[in-house]
């Protein structure tokens, strides 16, 4: 039984007689026999009471109640109940996406608002309406600057995620793209030697802030040189930190992209996040993605609308800035709730108590005989230790007692197989700082 | 309606962060600090929640709207997903876990449904193997041909185009294009299938594959797509289904059984994950057996003990195309939806989504022209070109149906239609409400014959209509701030 | 901080140079300094995350994950997703009573759709839009009943809920009533010891179908013997057996009450809960509670209303039909959605599986040598059993065996310490039903 | 909006129960089963969720709108606790287990949330202890004055009547009323106050006590406080404090403090708990060192372990006056509410409850003549009577302002007042709505005098208009079945 199907015995035979059809199968002649499945072997249906039961179960064998000091760029943040409650929303969840601005304006002003927010953390002039999370759009940012600049080469800064490296590896691999990354310097961009590879072949410099060993950075110096050499430079940033950061706005940036997660969106699992973009005014026209403008009606009331629709896939096809259609638009309806319940000096306590925490932990781990912890790079909310062991092994001892407690780097750095990435975010408690702290002090003693 | 930010009052506060219980141990360099200040709205709670539960109320919604909208499958989104989504043994999971050593115990109930979710969706099309990535289904389509020309690669063949019917979404061609290929465009026959001349005329050795929409967007299951097939592969081209019309022949025919190479799905159509106002969906991407070994890393496996865990080395993958594991709770809805119908119900799911849509062509067909006469599949496709010449445009008549009530079908697309009205009323839809959609349609009909004036100012019942789209692309005001600067 | 609260600083000074006051102190003049609080010790505020990771804390104590056999009147049914996500929509519970029709024509409609759902179920001609919970239901029949007849004498069968019982008594101890308890025969009541009691006197005899021992019984007889002298009869139902029983109004019954938290609502450890009433038409005007009534509007639209308001007390004061107010409104409106959902062939079929699933741990649970079960009368979803020693003492090792092995009958009847009442809903599958006729075999050995 | 059974269509289902995996084992009696088909509606989850998702935007809400109804504390309802009552520890909770042996080990968490409010709450009212049970503010009347009965029966008193200001809320004189008592009404002063000769008049060694709201529902906090309890307990009376005003005072006065020796609060109102279109709420109730051992059964007891329990051995005690505990996630609500605020939120609350409906009564008072012209509380009383004159009555103000947005102010209570207008804004709401609010009232007295007789059709925006209320009275359609046989 399809309890979502309502049309009954007696619906089915009245339709049929309209259709003038004797039976369903009638109309699948189409499919001729030889293209009849030769399989379809699912499992049974189940009740909704069954299902549930189920799934509670699978939940039940992932809560490991570890104690998060794992970021990566994925943060145990607190997500308010304001949030989901307004997600919760038929209005909001069940909609289309809002192609008809008359019966859509919901949708439409909560976008042009979330871009807003998005504009007021990131300082750039216009944002689009979302794109899937932060490493896609990364890679959006970079097929962007190619066409902007007409140029093939990338500088990339070895302190992007090498998990957005890696994917916007892949996406280019057929594209003749020329890629170099440039090593990180004092757990910063390498400045001179991103200089050193500046030419006019250069389409864009990216760099990442704070950078995936969490260490923050004024890259006004590169933006600057970059620009020189006519070439652009994307930022990927951490909207918790802008809430105290320098806007890669005010360091001259040409895009900004970054992962929303950490904007009112649960962990996931891994999705679904939201991919956020903004740029100078002067890209807009480049910019991929939906894109909400403020316009009047016919009575010259003020609405929203979904605008410069021709660079998009449904209108200009092949040609269009890019293939994305279905976005995040639900998570930046979200986000933008977040931004709203935050405001103006709550994002920037949010902020300051990530980074007061994590400045915590981070003389608290040093203390640790043994544990190595860098104090020349300023951090935000995580930073990396030296561990007399490989992390990887460290990490799993620790989960035994208790704690998550951070990303071994040598899974994506090599010879940094004895450096540990570690998180610190608004919900860990000085007591949970304290207790990880000695856990590891005998882990590595 | 105000903006948020145009209700912010200087000096309120809308939420309480705790309070610090560490000592201050450092500060940010003043170089390090942001100039501008933070111009968030400052609101409370209150003014939060009633502004959103206000915005929401201007939405149409499935919840509350019949929303027959052509290609998009907007089925109803089954309540008991969202309960498990908000599972805090998966919603507060964090991705990285299962990279950690040891970690991978932690995450045993997410790895199973992400395992059990690849496995039926490869039954359900007839793959040989799935990867769950991709985060919609423009982001499958990408992945996909970008699997595709691993293939070629590894083939040797020199490959550079893709074959795109002119009926197709135009993510199809976007998607190959920014994969690196060029398009290739072929036009339908007069019953609305591929034009199998104009197909052998465009195929060459250069053919990377053809992407194609089956049933397509016109409604149509083509019938000869074995001889298709056979075609494409004949010059080594692969056969790439693109799956968002899954929903008219579950358990009817498999792709993987009728030629095609790889498929993407469409899991917020076909699997009743919610559409979210345009996002996030989920798109996953299956193969046949020749192009497995190119899937995206991470793949999930199971181990003979039963234990799962993330396999990151396969040497001839593609690598990552997503950060993660897929959408993981557009994923979980998808799967608690499959639990739930089994084999069977998912089989109903497409009897009835085709009955439904053969209805309402039967009952509608003398008013509205239809574009294909014959049976259609999940969606019927009118034409409104009669009407036109009165005046009357299919946007007319959409916004005509936004004051029923009824959300409008999609209109003018796809592109080798003019005039053209997609109806999908998916299987979750009753008879009455599909009668209610009809009479509405009725009205319009004779309402273009007699006043053809009046529809120039439909909708006549929402708080706006008909927006200077102009107006927007010409000022391009899409930030509150800029605006007003 | 007080995040509810939007004034700020600045709001405060403008408003009280409105008022004219220096201070808000000012305003609260009328309390003099000798009424000012002598303590007001409370604990200091908490931050949104802190009080929800607390609430986890607190609420983590509470799973044992026992099995639950558990009913008494209340009982682990299965709640459909949608109950709650339609409860969830701000429209429905932070509304507040519909005493103007015209915004709240939402929360109207539904209750009068409730009152139909139980008028279908019971049989009954009318019911009201909910009084607190199925215990207060039937102390507000009980009133009625005294107040109808002019009466002064109840008889209720010793088979009505001892906790209903308990509540009743307390209700009554002023008011001169005269209480006379029948004991129960063969688990149902005893006809003998009521027909001997009816007399001229007798306002009401009270029973409950299914009875607290899970018996179910045909009252007919009791309602015509009693309608013969003059008293009326009141039944207290338990909703889902209604799916399969002789309804109340099949019997004759004058006043219908029960719980309605079968219909929808989680267990919530004791609340809130749902009482329904429904009566006889002619009963209508000395019903207590809200009253929803169809009618049309200005221009003939029709419209719900709450009706027969005569009867409440912000109208009729200490002469009103009741004291109640508020009452549970948000609770039947989910009641409604449930019986929605479940429909003509849902609701029987769920009351099917309660009566199988019940019968089979009634077969299975009496094979277990020691443990005796009655089967002379016959059940719907729970039942007696009686077992070798004190049943208390059971069920305190079953417990540590992961089941709510059932309620010690010993606790509210005397001499029937070593009878335990095993409650066996639809979401008991038949493997935890062995798994629990296992434990008891090894408890009972 | 048609009925949920009018959209019945025979054979639909709307959700999928589990199959049994049990053997039949027996059938129920014929003479055991119903005859009457059980007609429920037959719809498909899908049309459920639609109805009352439609149904739901039929209504007004505090969510969406400003609702300054006196004497109901409509405050912004936090959605936290929303979230705290969902979660599965608590709301799975079967009441009984805490009853069986070993039992109250799985429910230490919950009894720790009664234990903890108990106390809390008995400190915000200076009161010794509380009971939790109540389940709405009159249960807890009716509680109170069961109390008050058997204080005077354990003292040998013969109590005949109960005395309740004119002013009073309903629900007072009908819990006394029910309790067995009789009643007498005390007229009020022209401050708005008990007229306290009148007392005098009435008081007699029969006095059983006095029901006070305090503040009132004039809104004025009677400084006489002290000498009418004086007056009252001379004649062993007992002083009853009825709480739906609590959130004037929070951390300025305490009932206990001032003479009451039992009260009884509405966490509906003071606490934020939602109000759900009309329950449920939750009206705990407290006393003085006197009254406790009259209180009900069970109580929470802490031991000195820390073990939470439920003690039902008190002789004296009333006995049993709920089923189990009180609203069990109504009072979670509440806990979880203090929890956030604190004592010093707490206090914050009732500061800014007084400032803006002082602000309001100000704003208003030249156009709406204010019933006691002096400083009020957490509301404020008006009277239309000018504008009554004029044909425009306290109902067709409260239907102007459903045009608006805004939900009206309570009319016509109190009863002390002609034409009342009760508005209490409370304090979650911004200056910007109290405006809002006051720009729509002065528009309707401007109205009322250029064109009384617009507002006879008020509301003009809203699906229906001034129901026939003497119809639904006549006819008595409440139940679909009955109305169409
Ligand atoms: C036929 C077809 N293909 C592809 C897509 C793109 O899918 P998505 O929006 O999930 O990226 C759509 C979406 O509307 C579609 O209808
Ligand atoms: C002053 C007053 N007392 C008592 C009550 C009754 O409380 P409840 O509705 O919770 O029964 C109310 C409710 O409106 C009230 O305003």
């Amino acid at each position: 039984m399809n309890p979502y199907i309502a049309n009954t015995e007696q619906d089915v035979q009245t339709m049929l007689g309209v259709i003038g059809v004797d039976s369903i199968d009638a109309l699948f002649a189409d499919i001729r026999p030889e293209h009849a499945p030769r399989s379809f072997d699912l499992p049974a249906g189940l009740s909704e009471f069954e299902v549930i039961e189920r799934l509670r179960r699978l939940a039940s064998k992932n809560t490991g109640a570890l104690i998060p000091f794992i970021g990566g760029g994925y943060y145990d943040h607190y997500v308010p109940a304001a949030c989901g409650a307004i997600m919760s929303r038929g209005e909001f969840y069940t909609a289309y996406t809002p192609y008809q601005p008359e019966c859509s304006q919901g949708t439409l002003q909560a976008l042009f608002e979330y871009q807003s927010g998005i504009c007021a953390l990131t300082g750039m002039d216009v944002a689009n309406a979302s794109l899937y999370d932060g490493g896609t759009a990364l890679y959006e940012a970079m097929m962007m600057a190619l066409r902007v600049t007409g140029r093939k080469k990338i500088v990339m800064d070895g302190g992007v995620s090498p998990i957005y490296r890696k994917l916007i590896r892949s996406y280019t691999h057929n594209l003749h793209i020329e890629f170099i990354e440039t090593p990180v310097a004092h757990g910063q961009t390498d400045r001179a030697c991103v200089s050193a590879l500046m030419d006019k072949d250069v389409a864009a410099v990216i760099i990442q802030n704070p950078n995936f060993f969490g260490v923050i950075d004024d890259h006004a110096d590169i933006v600057a040189q970059a620009h020189a050499s006519g070439a652009l430079v994307i930022a990927s940033v951490y909207p918790v930190a802008l809430g105290l950061l320098k806007t890669p706005a005010e360091m001259g940036v040409d895009i900004v992209t970054g992962e929303g997660q950490s904007l009112g969106l649960p962990l996931n699992f891994g999705g679904p996040y939201l991919g956020f973009m903004a740029v100078r005014r002067a890209l807009i026209r480049q910019m991929p993605g939906r894109i909400v403008g403020e316009t009047v009606d016919a009575q010259g009331r003020r609405c929203f609308v979904n605008t410069l629709q021709a660079r998009e896939q449904h209108i200009r096809r092949e040609k269009a800035t890019s293939n994305i259609c279905t976005n995040a638009a639900l998570c930046a309806v979200q986000a933008s709730v977040f931004m709203a319940l935050m405001g103006r000096q709550g994002f920037r306590q949010l902020a300051q108590l990530n980074f007061d925490k994590a400045e915590y932990a981070r003389r608290v781990l040093g203390n640790i005989p043994g544990v190595e912890v860098k104090r020349s790079s300023p951090t935000f909310n995580e930073f990396t230790v030296y561990l007399p062991r490989d992390a990887a092994d460290v990490v799993e001892e620790m989960i035994l007692r208790g704690f998550a407690a951070g990303f071994p780097l040598g899974r994506y750095y090599e010879g940094m197989n004895n450096y540990l990435l570690v998180a610190v975010t608004e919900k860990r408690t000085k007591s949970e700082i304290e207790a990880y702290a000695a856990a590891l002090a005998e882990v590595v003693a | 309606m105000k903006l948020i930010f145009e209700q912010s009052v200087r000096g309120r506060q809308g939420f309480k962060l705790p309070d610090s219980d560490v000592p201050v141990t450092a500060v940010i360099a003043g170089k390090y600090l942001r100039q501008a200040e933070l111009l968030l709205p400052e609101v409370s709670e209150l003014d939060v929640v009633r502004h959103f539960t206000r915005l929401s109320r201007l939405n149409f919604s499935l919840d509350a709207n019949f929303y027959p909208l052509g290609s998009c499958t907007m089925k109803y989104n089954p309540k008991f997903t969202e309960k498990a989504a908000a599972m805090p043994g998966f919603a507060d999971l964090h991705p990285l876990l299962p990279q950690l050593k040891g970690g991978e115990r932690y995450v045993q109930g997410a790895l199973e449904v992400l395992y059990d979710t690849e496995r039926w969706l490869s039954e359900i099309t007839g793959m040989k193997a799935f990867t769950l990535q991709p985060l919609a289904g423009a982001h499958g389509e990408l992945t996909g041909i970008m699997l595709m020309a691993a293939y070629h690669k590894a083939r040797g063949n020199k490959k550079k185009h893709i074959i795109v019917p002119d009926s197709a979404h135009g993510t199809n061609p976007a998607s190959a294009a920014v994969a690196g290929y060029q398009i290739i465009s072929v036009a339908s026959d007069k019953k609305g299938g591929i034009d199998i001349e104009k197909l052998k005329a465009v195929l060459t050795v250069e053919t990377a594959g053809l992407m194609m929409t089956c049933p397509d967007t016109h409604g149509v299951f083509n019938s000869s797509i074995g001889e298709i097939s056979r075609l494409v592969h004949a010059v080594d081209g692969l056969m790439y289904y693109d799956g968002a019309n899954l929903n008219a022949t579950l358990g009817r025919c498999r792709p993987g059984d009728v030629g095609f190479d790889l498929v993407h799905l469409n899991l917020h159509k076909t699997f009743g994950t919610p559409h979210g106002g345009g996002g996030p969906g989920a798109g996953p991407v299956g193969v046949m057996g020749k192009l497995e070994k190119f899937l995206p890393v991470s793949r999930v496996v199971k181990r003979p003990d039963g234990l799962f865990y993330l396999d990151y080395g396969h040497p001839d993958s593609i690598g990552y195309i997503a950060s993660f594991y897929g959408n993981f709770a557009i994923i979980l809805r998808a799967y608690a939806y499959m639990l739930l119908l089994g084999g069977d119900g998912l089989k109903e799911t497409s009897d009835h989504a085709v009955l439904n849509a053969n209805y309402l062509m039967h009952r509608l067909k003398n008013n509205y022209p239809v574009a294909f006469d014959r049976i259609c599949m999940h969606e019927c496709l009118f034409s409104a070109t009669k009407h036109a010449a009165r005046g009357v445009h299919a946007i007319d008549i959409a916004k005509f149906l936004i004051d029923q009530g009824i959300h409008p079908p999609t209109v003018y697309f796809p592109l080798t239609v003019k005039e053209a009205i997609m109806v999908e009323p998916t299987e979750t839809e009753s008879r009455e409400t599909l009668d209610f959609f009809v009479d509405a349609m009725i009205r319009a009909d004779a309402l273009a014959r007699t006043d053809p004036a009046a529809f120039h100012d439909f909708p006549r019942t929402m708080p706006i209509s008909r927006p200077d789209e102009t107006r927007a692309a010409r000022e391009m005001n899409v930030n509150f701030f800029a605006s007003r600067a």
